[in-house]
């Protein structure tokens, strides 16, 4: 199976997913370095990783 | 306008602060927690409580579904009304509302968590957020009417969905939109207490920068608490007292300064405990 | 103005109804049941409701303070805002609020009823009664500002404690003190019917004499709705339609007359069934 | 034990209550033959019994 591959929501570049990618995952663009999370697998949509929300929760 | 948190305890005294705002013939809106009614019935339906510790080692409530069918039971249900019902019997004339009526209490959903998760960092989604605005228009026209809004979790998210979210973080917007004078919070202990298995450490005042060294100590529930309560010296600062919702006058305790004051900036007295 | 009651069984279309509510483009009042979700929690809780049978041979459900704790959890918190957040979704401002909430629904409470017990009569009293009245200011306040109100029980009585009452009765008293032209009832059945195994034998209308002949010949849960219905009829009668909730358009059909109409008088068509 | 006496509310007659009387109970005045009951028992009060409701409870 050819590797997946994916658009980065940020730069644009074509970023390659890990062959065991998995739904929210967080991979990373090799071009701009931003962090971003893979939100469906078929096909791979990324949109940008949430930032660590110092309160998240309740 | 005053804003009273009633914590969610099981000895906190319902019936006491029901009396209390009777008498202040002030506005009130009140918000009020339910974590007793919530543990016990969660327990009593075999449901435990996920918790997730994100990335960073923060520990939170993973609130899905079934954590929010608990909140409507416990929070919006059972506590809520029961709170309403001891109000309408002591002459108040209180109003239920959680805040998905009429978006009463407009939030933002998080935008997820990062947690290890089998060797790779996975973003968590969950139905928590954070409360952004309150509806002024309804609350406003309930007073009018001379009701006493009694609100509590889950709020709305952007899509009316019903979302978890800090009840202490709802009493900030509140405070803020609702240009509220006087901010009390009832809990199970006479105030702040400087040692906190020592009942007689009630601090007489609080200055914002102990605030910020307590929370930036202090970790969990707390942590999230003083943080709540940093916000709400950070913005146009209400009177703000911390007293002992068990007392036989919780509220008017409070309202006397029997409790711990907290101050927007060093006007906190030297912060010497009560006699 | 029209009166919305909603079933409270398991397989009613809220998300179809809330559409649908979206698109009237009239002053609505919703009212609930939830008797699917409450049945479901007293299981879980392994609570089993007490049933008394009075000296006259009518039997009722004995609404103590557990019974109402049931109420709270499953009526006035999980249904009623499950509702809300289905209609918030749809674009329907919804504000959910059980009768205490500002008293929207006063009652006054059963004065107790005859019981055999131990070879004596006795009278037993319960936490259940009639509504009586409306509070119309709070609710027009809440239309005025585009909310929906969605109302369920417990109701108020006399002292503002929280009572069980009868759905269909508060549809009944609604109806009088806002003057509704219309109330649609959703049900989980295409309408009346004359053969309940069969839901073919829709009545496309029902007259007042009917509905009083059925209601003498039936007995429990179906007779007492039957007299709600003619309390409603015998009232300033709006135009009353009966039909399912189960439909992909629960509202639209029962307002475009899909179900049975309920006729005040011999205006009753020939109750005849639907083709 | 001198038996338990109370005022009927309707008509002011003496109720003569039964040795095992318990409260709730139903009881009848001899006199104008109302149906009262037994609200309290120490002291013993007695109401007007309500009427059969046709339609009581849910």
């Amino acid at each position: 199976m050819s590797p997946l591959h994916s658009t980065c929501p940020i730069c644009d570049a074509t970023v390659e997913l890990p062959g065991d990618v998995s739904a929210s995952q967080v991979v990373r663009c090799g071009d701009c370095g931003a962090d971003l999370e893979v939100q469906a697998l078929d096909p791979p949509v990324l949109v940008e990783a949430p930032a660590e929300e110092e309160d998240w929760g309740e | 306008m005053i804003i009273v948190k009633i914590g969610g305890g099981k000895s906190i005294n319902v019936q006491g602060i029901a009396r209390d705002l009777a008498g202040i013939g002030e506005q009130a809106v009140v918000v009020h927690g339910a974590n007793a009614v919530r543990d016990d019935l969660a327990a009593t339906l075999g449901r435990v409580p996920r918790v997730v510790t994100s990335a960073s080692g923060v520990a939170s409530v993973f609130s899905d579904q079934a954590a929010i069918d608990l909140l409507l039971m416990a929070y919006a249900g059972a506590r809520n009304k029961r709170i309403v019902e001891a109000m309408q019997q002591a002459g108040v004339d209180a109003v239920g509302l959680c805040g998905l009526d009429g978006r009463v209490v407009q939030g933002r959903r998080n935008r997820g968590i990062r947690v290890e998760a089998g060797g790779r960092t996975c973003i968590l989604h969950d139905l928590s957020g954070k409360p952004q605005s309150a509806n002024v228009a309804l609350l406003r026209a309930l007073l009018a009417l001379g009701h006493t809004p009694v609100l509590t979790v889950p709020i709305a998210d952007e899509t009316g969905a019903a979302i978890n979210a800090e009840n202490d973080d709802i009493v900030a917007v509140l405070a803020r939109d609702l240009e509220a004078d006087t901010v009390v919070q009832l809990i199970e202990a006479p105030g702040m207490l400087r040692d906190p298995a020592d009942p007689a450490s009630v601090l007489a005042s609080l200055g914002l920068e102990e605030v910020a060294r307590w929370e930036a100590a202090a970790g969990g529930r707390f942590k999230r608490k003083l943080m709540a309560l940093r916000r709400l010296l950070e913005g146009r600062a209400p009177r703000i007292v911390i007293a002992d919702g068990r007392a036989e006058h919780p509220l008017g305790d409070a309202l006397a300064g029997i409790g711990t004051e907290v101050l927007p900036s060093a006007l906190a007295r030297a912060g010497g405990e009560h006699g």
